[in-house]
Formats: C-alpha cells, structure tokens, sequence
C-alpha cells in the first residue's frame, strides 16, 4: 500500500517538477525570531514573489520544535522534491551533512556553518567586521568609556562578534573599557536583563548583543532604565536585523528609542542570491561562500539617530579601509590580543 | 416511649456488600446505648449514617420524633448529634482549640479569635472535668487526652447526642475509668449517647440498653440490668464464647531473651528505657503491664532492632543482639506482631498473600538468587490463611480490603509460622472482637506450649492477667515489680503501674 | 468483567475523545480538522520513512517514561530525568568519540556507560533524601539545570576547543545500521527501540519477579512497615533513584549514539525528560503501559512534524490532542461513572 | 534581583495555596503560560486603550485566565479524582501547546509582537540607598515586585489568621477531619486550586511583561518548577516560599555580579552558571533539613474511604 501511494506522489511531484522549488528549515525559533530564521524567510519570500512563486508549493519553510527534527524535516523537504533545501543556524550542520550525503539530487545550503558535501553549499558572514563597524560607532559614542558586550553562549560564531567589536572600539578609543559577558544560552531573557542591569549599573553605556532571545532582556533593561530615568544617555547595539523595534520606549507620552545601531546580516541576502545560483544551475555546491560589505551583506542599520555625524563618517572610512584590505578584522579572541587590543 | 434517635429499617450497601440491613435502632434520651456487634458487623456504617457521612438506600432516621434527612455531618450538628470517630479525627499539626473550632471558628473582622475560643474551650473543659489545655498542640498530648478533644469538638457544637465509636480500644485502664465518669457525667446533664464497643464488661458497667448486630441485620435491643455477658456474647456471635482461655501450668526451660540494663532514648532524645532488665524463658508467656508511654514502644523497638541502645544488652539464645539490623534480629528468632497493624504490620496496598510472606519473601524456596517463586509463595500463603482462619476473598485481595481482626490474623500467622524462638506481641488483639480475641490467645499459648517464648505487650490487663504466666510491671522506663498473675488483682497491678509500689515491688524484682 | 474492559477500553475511549476535542477545537478555528488527522496519520504510517522516523522518536520516550514509572513506582518523584537524560547522552558519546574498541565491546560499553551517568547523576538525590530527608523533586529540579549547563562546559571546554558540539561518534559505537535504515527507506531508525524494548522488559522483571522490587514497591508503599520488616528504607530509596537515573541514562545514550552521534551544546532541555512524565503516567507506570503509551506519544509527535507541510493548520494541535488524552485518561473516574449510568439506564 | 524573583514568589504563594489544601500542582509552569501568554496579548490589544494603566489591566486579566485554566486541574483532581501529577503534567502540555496555537492562529507567526507599555521601575527612597542590601533588594525594582513581598505577608496572614485558612490547613492535612466537622472538603480544594491558577496567573505575566516583553514558546521555561522548588524549599509556608523565591533570585543574580567581579573572572563561567542550583541543594541540606509536605496532598478525597 505504501508504495503505490508513494508512487502517486512522486508522479504529481514530477509533473510540476519543472518548476524549481525551495525550502527552508529553522530552528526552533522559527521564521519570526527577529533574527536570521526571519531573515532568512524574509529572503525565500523575497525570491518567491520576484519569481511569482506561490507559498506552499514552490516555497515553503518548515519550523523544527527540537534539535530532533532537523534530520527529519530536511529530508521531509528533500522528499517532497524540493531543489533547494536551506538549513538556518549552525545548529543543523551535522543534519545536513547527514541528510545530504543520503540525498545526492537535492541541493542544500546550511546558514552560518561550514559543512561537507558535493551538494551543500555553506554560507557564512564576516560577522566580525559588521561587529568591527558598530565597535566603531559604540568607541565614538561612548561618554563613560565603558562598553558591554554580551554573548549567548561562548562558541566560535559568537567570538567573531566579540572580537571584532572589542578591535572597533578600541581602534577608535583606545582608553574605553569592554566589559564581556556570556550567559550561557540564546533563549534566557531574564538573565540578558540581570546582566545588562549590571553593566549599565557599573557605568556602561552601550551594550552590543550577540545572544538572540536572551538579547531581548538587554533591551528590556536599557528601556526599563530609560523610562525610570529619561536623562539617562544609555543604548543598545542590536544584532543580525536592524533592531529598531525593539528599543522603542513610551517616556512620559514621548516615544523614545535606545538603540543606537544595529549590525545588519543580510542573511535574507545571501538567501536569495544562493536560490537565483541554484535555479540557474550555479549552484555553488562544495563551497563556503563568505558574505561581507561587497555583497551588501553586512552593514548597519539605516536607523541611526543617536548616532553622530562624524561616527558615521568614520564608520564610511574603515569600510573603504577594509574593503581595501588596509584592516585585517580580528576572528578570534587569539588574533585580537596578538593585535594588542 | 420518648425516643430522641429513631433509625428505622436503615439499609446501608456498599459495592458488593450489604453493610446494614434493615437494622433499627432506637435510643431514649438520657440513656446510655450500646452497640454491639463482632468487626464487620456494620456498627461503624450505621453510625455514618447517623451523622450523615453515608446516605442510606432505604429507612427513616427520626430525631425527637421528626422523621429528618441528613445529608452531612453539618445537618447532623445542627441536629445535636455529635461524633467521636473510630479513628480520630484530629489535625496533628493544630493546638487543641484549633481543632475544636474548625468549621465554626469564631472571628473578628475576618481574624479568628482564639483567645475568645480558647476560653470558651476552657469553661466547656471545666465543666464537664476535662483537664484540656487549650493550646497544646495534638501531636504532643496523649491518645486520652486526644479523645477528650474529640468529645470537646461535640460539646462546643452544642451536641445532645454524642456517639462514640470504640473509645476505649486505644485508652489504659485509668482513662477507661476516668472516660466512664466523663460519659456519665455527659448522661446527667441530659445528653444521650451511644457506644459502640467489643467490651461485654464496659457495657454491663455503664450501659443502659444495647443494641446487638450479626453481620448487618440488627438481632435486638435488651434491657442490660436483664442480661449477661455470656448471653450478649453469644447473641452476637451466634455461639457460645470462652472468655478465660484454658491454658496448662506452664514449664519455663531455658532464657530465650535475656535483656540487662538496657537504656534507650525516644525519638525527643529522652531517656524512655531506664537500666532495665528482664529474661524470657522458652514455654512461658511474660506480659508486660503498664501505662501507655512508660517505654514499652522504645523496649520492644530496642529488640526488634528499630532503634539504637544506648547502653546495656540484649541477648537471644545467649547471643548478643542490640543494634544489629532488624532483619539480622529476625533471622536470629525473634517475630513481632506490631502495635499498629496499619502503620507498622502490613503494606496495605500488597495482597494479603505477599503481607504474609514480608519477613521471609527473600529465602528459599519462596526465591531464588533474587528471583521471587509467586506459586510457592501463594501457596505458603493460602496454608498460613486457612491454617489461622484469615477470611479473605482470596490470597491476591489487598490488605487493605480485609478487616482488622483478619488483618490481624494474617500478622500473627505470618510471625508464628516462621516459628520464632521469641515472639513479641504488642496490643495483639486492640479494636478487636470477642471471637477473634479468644482466637489470638489461644494462638500465643499454643505457641507457648511449643515450647517457645512470648513477651506480651498490652493496655488490657483483662488479657496480661489471662494469657500471661508472669507479668512485668513498667513504669518509667523501668521495670519495678514482677508479679504472678493468680496472686495479684487488676487494682493492685493498676496501682503498680502508677508507680506507688515501685520500692517494694522493685525488691521483690531482682530476686 | 466490566472491570477487565475497562483496562483497555479507557485509553482507547480516551484517545478518541481527544481527537475529536482537538478536531472541535480545529473546528472553531476554522481550520479542517480531517486534513490534519490525514496528514498526521500520512506522517506516522505514510510511508516506511516515516514509520522509521516515528519509532525513532518514540525510543527514548520508552526510556524516560519507564525512569520516571520505575521510580513513580517505589514512591518516588523523578522529575530529573530530564538531566539524568543530558548526562547520559553526553557519556555515551564520550565513550562513543574517545576509544577505538571493537564493536561488540565498543558499543555496550557506551551505551552502559551512559546509563551509568544517569545513575549517578540520580544517586544525588537519592542520596540525599535518605540521609537526610531533602525533597528529590526540589534537588532534581535543581540538577536538571546544573546537568544542562555542566554537559554545555564539558562539550566545549572538555571535549573540544570551544566548539558547540563534539565529533561524530566512531562507527564501532553507533547504534544505527543501514540495514534499519534501508528497510525504512533512509529514516534514522536505529537499534535503540531494541534497547528499550529490553529495558521495558527489564524493569518488569525488577518490579514484579525479583525480591528488589518487592522490597521497591514495598518502601514505596508503607516505609514504616518495611522498616518492621527488616527491609533497608534508605537503600531502597537510593536504589530506586539509581535505577531509574540508569533508564534515564539509556535514554540519553540512545539519543547520543542513535539518533544524533555527537553531543551538542543545547540552549535549553530537550523536553524528553518532562513528557516521560506524561508517558509514565498516561501507561500507568507500567512496563507494557508505558511502552504502550510511548508509541503513542511518541507516534504522534513524530506524525505532528507532517501536519505543517500538508496544511496550514499549526501543529501545536497535537500537543493539545496529547494533552487532553491525558485528562481523559485521569478522568477515568469520571468515564467510569458514565458508563456505569449507561449500563444502569440499558439494564432497567 | 528582586525582579526575577517576583514571578516566582508569584507563583510559589499560588502552589502554597494549592498545596495547603492537599491538592499538589505540578502544572504552575502552564498555569504561568497562560497568564504570560493572556497578559500580552492584552497587552498588545488593548495599549492604545488603557495606556500606562495597560501593564497592570494586563495583570488583573491573565489573573482571570490562570483561575479559569486551573480550573480544569481542579475539576479533573477534585471532582474526578484524578491522579494529581497526571492532571497537572496534562495542564502543562495544554497551555503550551494552547498558546502556541492561538499565537499562531492570531499571529500568523511563532510569537507575539514586543509590548510597549511596561512596568515602571523605581528605587525605593532612603532604602535604595542602604550599602549592598539597598542595591539588591530597593533600587531599580518593578512596583510590582514589591506587590509580591506584600502578598506573601498578606497569603502568610489569610493562611495562619483568618478561618478560611484554618480550614485550607484543615483540609490539606487531614480531609477527612474537616469533612466531619462540616467543612466541605471539595468546595476549599476548589478554593486552593483556582487560587493557584490566579497567583500562577499574574506571575506569569509579570514574568513576560518584566523579563522578555514578547510571548513565545521559551517566554516560561521552567520558572514554573523553580516556584514549586520554591515551595518546597519554603516548607509550604507563605514567607517560606517568598524567601526562597529571593534566595533563588539573590543566587541568580550573584552568578550574574559575580561575572564581572575581579576575582571571579578566571574561574570558568560554568561555576557561576550553576551557582544558583548548588547553593540551593547545599542549602537545603545543610540548613534546612526535612520539609514535610501538607499530610494529605496527592490524595483524592473520597467521602467514606479509610
Ligand atoms: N468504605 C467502605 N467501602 C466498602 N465497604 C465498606 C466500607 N466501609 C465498610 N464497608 C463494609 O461494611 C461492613 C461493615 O463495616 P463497619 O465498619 O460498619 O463494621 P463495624 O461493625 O464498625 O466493624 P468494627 O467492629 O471492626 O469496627 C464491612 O464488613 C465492610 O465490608
Ligand atoms: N477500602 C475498603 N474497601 C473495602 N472494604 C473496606 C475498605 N476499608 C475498610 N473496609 C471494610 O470495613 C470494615 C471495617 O474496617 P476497619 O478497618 O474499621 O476494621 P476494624 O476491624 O475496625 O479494624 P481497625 O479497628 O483496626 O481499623 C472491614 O470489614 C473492611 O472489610
Ligand atoms: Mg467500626
Ligand atoms: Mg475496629
């Protein structure tokens, strides 16, 4: 019984089959997690409606409610004829390598990891440089000389981050202080809001977060500070999307908003990109391809009002310096001490 | 006739059994009513009825003549019927007046008033010479005092019909006493009651009129002045009764449990067992007298191992055994039928079958290098349960479904069977009724003339004069007189246990 | 007679009742409830991937519900199985990434190993309630949070450079085969249904064949009257935690050495721990009710991953249709009076 | 500090509740998810409406919510008698799975929007100003969170004081006591019960209204069993329950301070992660001893049984 069913399907599929078709799989935040699970369906949305392509059927996301179901959901897309298969976060590379090595015809792409396969394309962003620009605007702003960063969890990804925000602000201030904090998970608010109460209380006034749903305390702090006390000069820097949204604050019947800036990822970018390479068959399989400023990939947000006119201007200077390969950004906490930071 | 309680034609089921069966029971005001019937008879059932804990298939309850439906216990209240439980109804954590307020608590502004209550609990204990402390708190008063809270909650309610289930199964001879006096005094002011009860004595002593019930039907009501303790035996068990179990001169041989200047502390860390010293002999019953919390508990768990010693020995056979581990003391010889059979006896939710075998589940053949042998161990169950007349269902019925007297039955085949050189039994026959207590001592004396030792532990001094060849007198803790059953009378050994012969006795001990 | 239907007849009344509550619910919402049902079904029988895929899932709920059951059973409250769970996993793997055995060594050694894990990591709380009376449910908790950040430290400090996961386990520890996997059209169907399948058998044989579970169940009953009996409380007590922390263990290793290979730094439970609870008692603590149970739970979680993809009804449906099932079932009392009136009703 | 620990003080005066009576709750953490998730959708809804009253409209509705979801907790365990455990695992399954399907049928998206209108924060005069304790207990605190320490004193006064409480404590600990002295056992469980879901109701709103803004699927993630934990550590008593809720919250956020002090800075950061967890199990080893729970909570009562 189970095959002739399945034979019907895979009939219907072919019938439609040529239409190229993409999906994507996310973690457990799912495609409204103000970070890159939303930018990345922002960006298959994007591509779908260029192409007039219709949700459900050539594009479709499914959402993975434990680290269980990636394998599972990547292979479901994969059975279901899709080409293209992403996998949002480096939390599914091994699924993919898995899922992938199993499934020679489809095509996958994993965000934010490097993973093997002739079939997988890996995408990953030079985090620390958007990082080294809003270090810049955070070393340039600054009144009390001290800046907090804080990470989710200590892991490779999150220390680009870390280390090209401690090597922008410290290019540009040399005398400011970062003061590092990781708190130990991506989904954990009220410690984001613990922590971030104390640096603010021990005289920071920007906090960069690289820590998802635990960043979200940041701002609940900074704004909850804001609205006891409007004099206060204090900001977040938010991270992946432009995090504008969540800095607003109601201050005695005035909107007010505290974040300064935002490193932009444009996982939505790269998404899209990699799906047009896909459905012309330049499908980069094999490869690591490593978003930065020429793909428009990694940039600040457009939301800069706190931001002064002369931070801006030298933000526009190091993007021309590192575009020209006069700054080497550093990737790691070993290469950011050897530049004397 | 005035009646104030009519309950007519009252038929009372429960799934699979009719509990009470057309039974009817009248009391007249100012009397004083017995209720009389062997365990399981439904006296306990046609009381919840009474006081609207269980609602009748079929009959009329009359209160002063107006036929009433009673629906709970605070219609009941309302009605002037008061309940002293079986099992007594007290929030351990609470004081005294807590207790007795429940459910109608005086207050202030939303604010309970205890200082209003615990002196309106106060007056109310005078009066009727309670000698209650309002605010002890219960788990620190004894079980007598507990029932005098018990008869204080009815009286606070305003209660004329007072019902007391089995309120002296659990009390010593001087609260009996004193409970006696408190009811009679209760009768004088006007009150009716009725007592339910397995004691023949109690009844022809206080007793107005009794009510007999056989297996849920109600036999007949008879004027007590016009009977005897014989003739109501016999009326509710349906055949005659031995009250005085025949027993031969005993033949002492050697010391089985030889016990020297054994101190123990209770669980408050006070001293209970006082250098004290005893020896059984094989072939002779040794009963233990005294007041409850002179250290009998802390003795007897000394022995079995369930508390440490702090100084002095106990041997069996001439082995030393204090503080070893309670199974090591088992295997030694030692079987014990425990105070509460609930709490201590038996595992309620086990079948009866596997409560049987509890000390001996892990030896051969019943397993088998850890491996349980079920058919060897039902069939040692199903000899032990015909063997001593545990009426039971089946072998796999839960402990919990059997009633006290065969529950109790089930411990002592369990502890006798495994023929332990020393058997310990302590309040072996509480709560229960005459059949199954001629049953028990006959069972302890048999056990007696096999040659065995039997250290007797209980309250009745009826049953330590009866079944015992030698009786020790505990008081504080200690030992103070060895007596010999036929020389001595309940007053004397009452006044031995208050600790008034205590130098003379305590001479007579360590000759 | 009523009484041996009813065994059966309440689980599977209290199924139906839950789906048609969850299709009421569906219903209301607007959503077309038999779409979802198909696509449900299609997602746990559709085919044999997803028969693979669904029996995956329910291995390590077999597993946890039976640590929770074993300890439910002797009186206790597990609620740490879900830490036992991360401890295992992680040792499991570690045994799994770090020696070079042959394959008849290399893998029951992981898979014992991890169950070991889970055990210790349980002896703490049995521990400490027999020697001094500390609730297990408060110190479980407690180390369900100490476990998930203490295997996090492990894997990216211990195991590895900082990276948030540990290799891929050597091919002698893995509990997959291509053989499973094939026959199930690629799932990731590996032995540990096996494994579990064992364990069920074995805490039946503990509790109900063996002088242990006797003594188990008896402190679990009435302490006071195994103390009479001369049974040892606080042995049984750790005894207890141990066991069931070794199943928890199991659960673990299964997940580690099956389904994933690798241990990943995790920013949150996996969950698996707090519905073994439901599993446990939905089977009624039982060995073969909770595997019953497991195959449900576990069934229609896997088929929920389906529901999304063929419609646009949100999965979480499931999760009611699961929860609901679950008070049915507790309300049995409530069915039973039901059916007792209807019986009633029929008779006059 | 005190702010995260308002919720749960929230919360483990609800499970006080509960459990006094004999009924135990194993489904706060759902009930919390209820009220996080009613909270701020009201929230969201009605911001325009209410303004800076909206916060605490917020409050007062998910408090309405948790008591009407408790509601089933208490009908299945009271008037059905259900296993306790069961019904309040299958409570936590519910509200979980309930929410995220309303999120996503209101929604079209896993979780809500950011709410605007919050909590104010304030620094208690004089006291804020108390060397270490005024920073940890006045300043910067929710008015909200000093509700909570008000209430345990107000729950600690309606449990010992009032004749509602005596019967509460009547009930949990010997049922069948308080049925024969005409307390009607059923009607104070129900009271018990539905007062958990109010208490677990407002925490957790307050728990999403103060710490994420949002509502999604880790919006509550075990804080309800950190109440519990609470309770127990609490040894069921109101001001119990509130100090061990501050302990948890004084633990949390030592492991948080600690980070940044210098003499903290080399040892990993997993010492200070799980600092909170072992300072609690030391605690109740070491100081607190044995808690006994309320005699007769887990069992059902049935009229008439021994
Ligand atoms: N709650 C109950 N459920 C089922 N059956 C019951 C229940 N209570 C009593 N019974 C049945 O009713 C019968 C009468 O019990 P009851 O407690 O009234 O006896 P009793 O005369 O008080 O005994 P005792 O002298 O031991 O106290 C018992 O044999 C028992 O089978
Ligand atoms: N849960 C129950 N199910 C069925 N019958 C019961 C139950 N509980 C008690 N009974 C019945 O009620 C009767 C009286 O029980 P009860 O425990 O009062 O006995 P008892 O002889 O008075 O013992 P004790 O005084 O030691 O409690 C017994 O005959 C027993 O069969
Ligand atoms: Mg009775
Ligand atoms: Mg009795």
């Amino acid at each position: 019984a189970c095959g002739s069913d399945d034979g019907k399907k895979d009939e219907g599929a072919s019938k439609e089959s040529s239409k190229f078709k993409v999906a994507m799989v996310t973690d457990i935040g799912g495609v409204d997690d103000r970070s890159f699970n939303q930018s990345s369906w922002e960006g298959l949305k994007a591509f779908g409606k260029e192409n007039n392509f219709t949700e459900k059927k050539e594009y479709t996301y499914l959402q993975s409610k434990s680290d269980a179901d990636y394998t599972t959901n990547l292979t479901q897309l994969s059975r279901q004829n899709y080409n293209l298969v992403f996998g949002v976060g480096y939390l599914l590379q091994n699924s993919i390598e898995e899922v992938a090595a199993l499934r020679p015809d489809t095509n996958f792409a994993i965000i934010d990891a490097v993973a093997k396969g002739d079939n997988v394309a890996s995408i990953t962003f030079k985090e620390q440089i958007g990082s080294f620009l809003v270090g810049v605007i955070a070393g340039k702003t600054t009144k009390t000389n001290k800046v907090g960063f804080v990470g989710g969890m200590d892991s490779e990804l999150i220390k680009k981050f870390e280390s090209g925000f401690i090597a922008g602000v410290k290019t540009v201030n040399p005398k400011a202080e970062v003061v590092i904090q990781y708190a130990g998970g991506f989904g954990a608010p009220e410690k984001g809001q613990a922590i971030a109460n104390t640096l603010y209380s021990s005289g920071a006034d920007i906090i960069y977060h690289a820590a998802g749903g635990t960043g979200l305390g940041v701002f609940k702090a900074a704004t909850d500070l804001k609205k006891q006390d409007p004099s206060k000069e204090i900001y977040v820097i938010g991270v992946d999307r432009d995090q504008y949204d969540e800095g607003a604050v109601e201050v005695k019947g005035k909107q007010e908003n505290i974040t300064l800036t935002s490193m932009v990822k444009r996982v939505d970018v790269a998404v899209q990109d990699i799906s047009k390479k896909a459905m012309n068959n330049e499908f980069p399989g094999g490869e690591n391809v490593e978003y930065g400023l020429e793909e428009n990939a990694i940039a600040i947000s457009e939301h800069t009002d706190h931001v002064s006119e002369e931070a801006l201007k030298a933000v526009d200077e190091y993007i021309t310096k590192i575009k020209a390969g006069e700054i080497e950004v550093p990737k790691t906490k070993a290469e950011y001490e050897a530049m004397g930071f | 006739m005035e009646y104030v309680i009519e309950m007519l034609n009252i038929r009372k089921e429960f799934p699979g059994i009719v509990a009470n069966d057309n039974v009817t029971l009248q009391v007249k005001k100012g009397e004083i009513h017995a209720l009389l019937g062997e365990n399981g008879a439904g006296k306990t059932t046609l009381m919840n009825v009474l006081f609207g804990l269980y609602q009748p298939e079929k009959g009329e309850i009359r209160v002063n003549g107006e036929p009433v439906k009673i629906t709970n216990p605070n219609i009941a209240n309302d009605l002037g019927i008061g309940m002293v439980h079986q099992h007594f109804m007290l929030v351990d954590p609470f004081t005294v007046t807590e207790n007795i307020i429940l459910g109608k608590e005086p207050s202030k502004a939303g604010k309970i008033n205890l200082k209003d209550a615990s002196k309106k609990v106060r007056e109310l204990s005078e009066r009727y010479h309670l000698s209650v402390d309002p605010d002890a708190k219960i788990k620190d008063i004894s079980v007598g005092m507990q029932q005098r809270i018990e008869i204080l909650k009815t009286l606070y309610r305003g209660a004329e019909i007072l019902i007391f289930d089995e309120p002296t199964a659990v009390l010593t001879p001087q609260e009996i006493k004193e409970l006696m006096m408190i009811m009679k005094s209760l009768v004088n002011e006007g009150k009716s009651i009725i007592l339910i009860t397995h004691k023949l004595k109690e009844i022809m002593e206080v007793c107005d009129r009794v009510t007999v019930m056989r297996k849920g039907v109600g036999i007949g009501t008879v004027n007590v002045s016009e009977s005897d303790p014989n003739s109501l035996a016999s009326l509710m068990v349906g055949r005659d009764v031995v009250f005085k179990t025949e027993k031969k001169e005993a033949a002492p041989a050697d010391v089985v449990l030889d016990i020297n200047g054994l101190s123990v502390k209770d669980a408050r860390g006070i001293q209970a067992v006082n250098h004290l010293s005893l020896s059984v002999r094989a072939g002779e019953i040794v009963g233990i007298a005294g007041i409850d919390g002179n250290g009998q508990t802390e003795l007897i768990e000394a022995i079995t191992g369930l508390k440490k010693t702090i100084s002095g020995s106990i041997k069996i056979n001439g082995k030393e055994i204090q503080n070893l581990k309670p199974r090591k003391i088992s295997e030694s010889g030692v079987g014990h039928i425990p105070e509460d059979r609930h709490k201590h006896g038996l595992v309620l939710d086990y079948s009866i079958g596997e409560n049987i075998v509890l000390q001996t589940y892990y030896q051969k053949p019943l397993s088998k290098s850890g491996v349980l042998n079920y058919s060897k161990i039902y069939d040692q169950a199903r000899s032990i349960i015909s063997e001593y007349d545990v009426r039971t269902p089946s072998e796999y019925t839960p402990a919990r479904a059997l009633s006290g007297g065969n529950q109790q039955k089930a411990i002592i085949g369990r502890e006798v069977d495994r023929n332990p050189d020393l058997l310990i039994a302590a309040q072996p026959t509480r709560g229960l009724d005459v059949g199954a207590i001629e049953f028990i001592h006959k069972r302890l004396i048999e056990q007696r003339d096999n040659g065995k030792a039997v250290l007797l532990i209980s309250f009745e001094l009826d049953e330590i004069l009866n079944v015992s060849d030698r009786v020790a007198v505990i008081y504080e803790g200690e030992i103070v007189a060895i007596v010999n059953p036929r020389e001595t009378t309940e007053q004397e050994l009452g006044l031995m246990m208050a600790g008034s012969k205590r130098m003379e006795a305590g001479g007579k001990s360590h000759g | 007679m009523v009484k041996k239907m009813s065994g059966l007849f309440i689980p599977v009344l209290s199924v139906v009742l839950g789906l048609l509550a969850g299709a009421i619910i569906m219903l209301v919402s607007g959503y077309n409830p038999i779409d979802a049902y198909s696509a449900l079904l299609y997602g746990i029988f559709g085919d044999s991937y997803f028969l693979g895929e669904a029996i995956r899932t329910v291995t390590p709920y077999i597993l946890a519900g039976l640590a929770v059951a074993f300890a439910f059973r002797t009186g206790l409250f597990n609620i740490g199985v879900e830490g036992q769970l991360i401890v295992g996993w992680l040792a499991a793997v570690w045994v799994g990434t770090t020696f070079e055995l042959p394959m008849l060594i290399h893998l029951p050694l992981a898979i014992l190993v991890g169950g070991l894990a889970g055990a210790v990591w349980a002896f703490i709380p049995g521990l400490l309630k027999a020697k001094f009376r500390v609730h297990e449910v408060i110190v479980s908790i407690m180390l369900n949070y100490t476990a998930l950040h203490v295997t996090n430290y492990i894997i990216s400090y211990v195991l590895t450079d900082k990276l948030d996961k540990t290799n891929n386990i050597f091919a002698t520890a893995t509990l997959r085969s291509p053989f499973l996997s094939g026959l199930t059209d690629g799932s990731r169907l590996h032995w540990g249904i096996i494994v579990a399948m064992i364990c069920a058998i074995i805490m039946w044989f503990i509790l109900e064949k063996t002088t242990t579970g006797f003594e188990l169940k008896a402190v679990g009953f009435n302490q006071h009257a195994s103390e009479y009996a001369g049974m040892n409380v606080n042995r049984n007590i750790m005894m207890s935690m141990v066991i069931s922390g070794a199943f928890a263990g199991f659960a673990g290793a299964m997940e580690g050495l099956g389904t994933f290979g690798y241990a990943s730094i995790k920013g949150g439970f996996t969950g698996i721990g707090f519905d073994g609870i439901a599993v446990a008692l939905l089977g009624a603590n039982t060995a073969i009710g909770v595997v019953l149970a497991a195959f449900l739970f576990g069934g229609l979680k896997a088929g929920a991953l389906n529901i999304p993809v063929e419609t646009p009804i949100p999965n979480e449906i499931v999760d009611i249709v699961i929860a609901l099932i679950i008070f049915f079932v507790a309300s049995s009392y409530f069915i039973r009076w039901i059916l007792n009136r209807i019986n009633k009703k029929g008779v006059k | 500090m005190i702010g995260l620990a308002a919720p749960l003080i929230f919360t483990a005066l609800g499970g006080v509740f509960s459990e006094r009576t004999g009924v135990v709750n194993i489904g706060l953490e759902g009930l919390m998810v209820i009220g996080a998730f009613t909270g701020i959708v009201f929230n969201l809804t009605f911001a325009d409406v209410f303004g800076a009253a909206t916060p605490w409209i917020a409050v007062l509705v998910a408090m309405v919510a948790g008591t009407i979801f408790s509601l089933l907790h208490a009908v299945a365990s009271i008037t059905f008698r259900a296993d306790q455990t069961v019904s309040g695992v299958a409570i936590n399954l519910l509200a979980v799975g309930l929410t995220l399907f309303l999120v996503k049928k209101l929604y079209g998206k896993g979780q809500t929007d950011m709410v605007t209108e919050n909590f104010d924060r304030v620094d208690v005069k004089f006291l804020s100003d108390i060397p270490i304790i005024g920073k940890i207990f006045f300043s910067n605190g929710y008015y909200i969170s000093y509700i909570a320490i008000v209430l345990a004193v107000v729950v600690w006064y309606i449990i010992f004081k009032t004749p509602f409480g005596l019967r509460i404590r009547a009930v949990g600990e010997h049922p069948m006591a308080a049925d024969t002295m005409g307390v009607n056992v059923a009607k104070i469980r129900y009271a018990g019960v539905l007062l958990s879901g109010a208490f677990a109701g407002i925490g957790g709103a307050v728990h999403a209204m103060t710490v994420s803004n949002e509502f999604s699927h880790s919006t509550i993630n075990g804080q309800g069993f950190m109440a519990i934990a609470a309770m127990i550590f609490g040894k069921w008593h109101p001001l119990g329950a509130m100090g061990a809720a501050l302990f948890f919250g004084l633990a949390q956020s030592l492991s948080i301070v600690g980070a940044s002090l210098p003499f903290f800075k080399d040892i990993p950061s997993v010492y200070l992660l799980i600092a909170p967890y072992v300072l609690t199990i030391i605690a109740l080893t070491g100081f607190i001893g044995r808690a006994d729970a309320p005699k007769a909570s887990g069992l059902p009562y049935i009229k008439g049984k021994r």
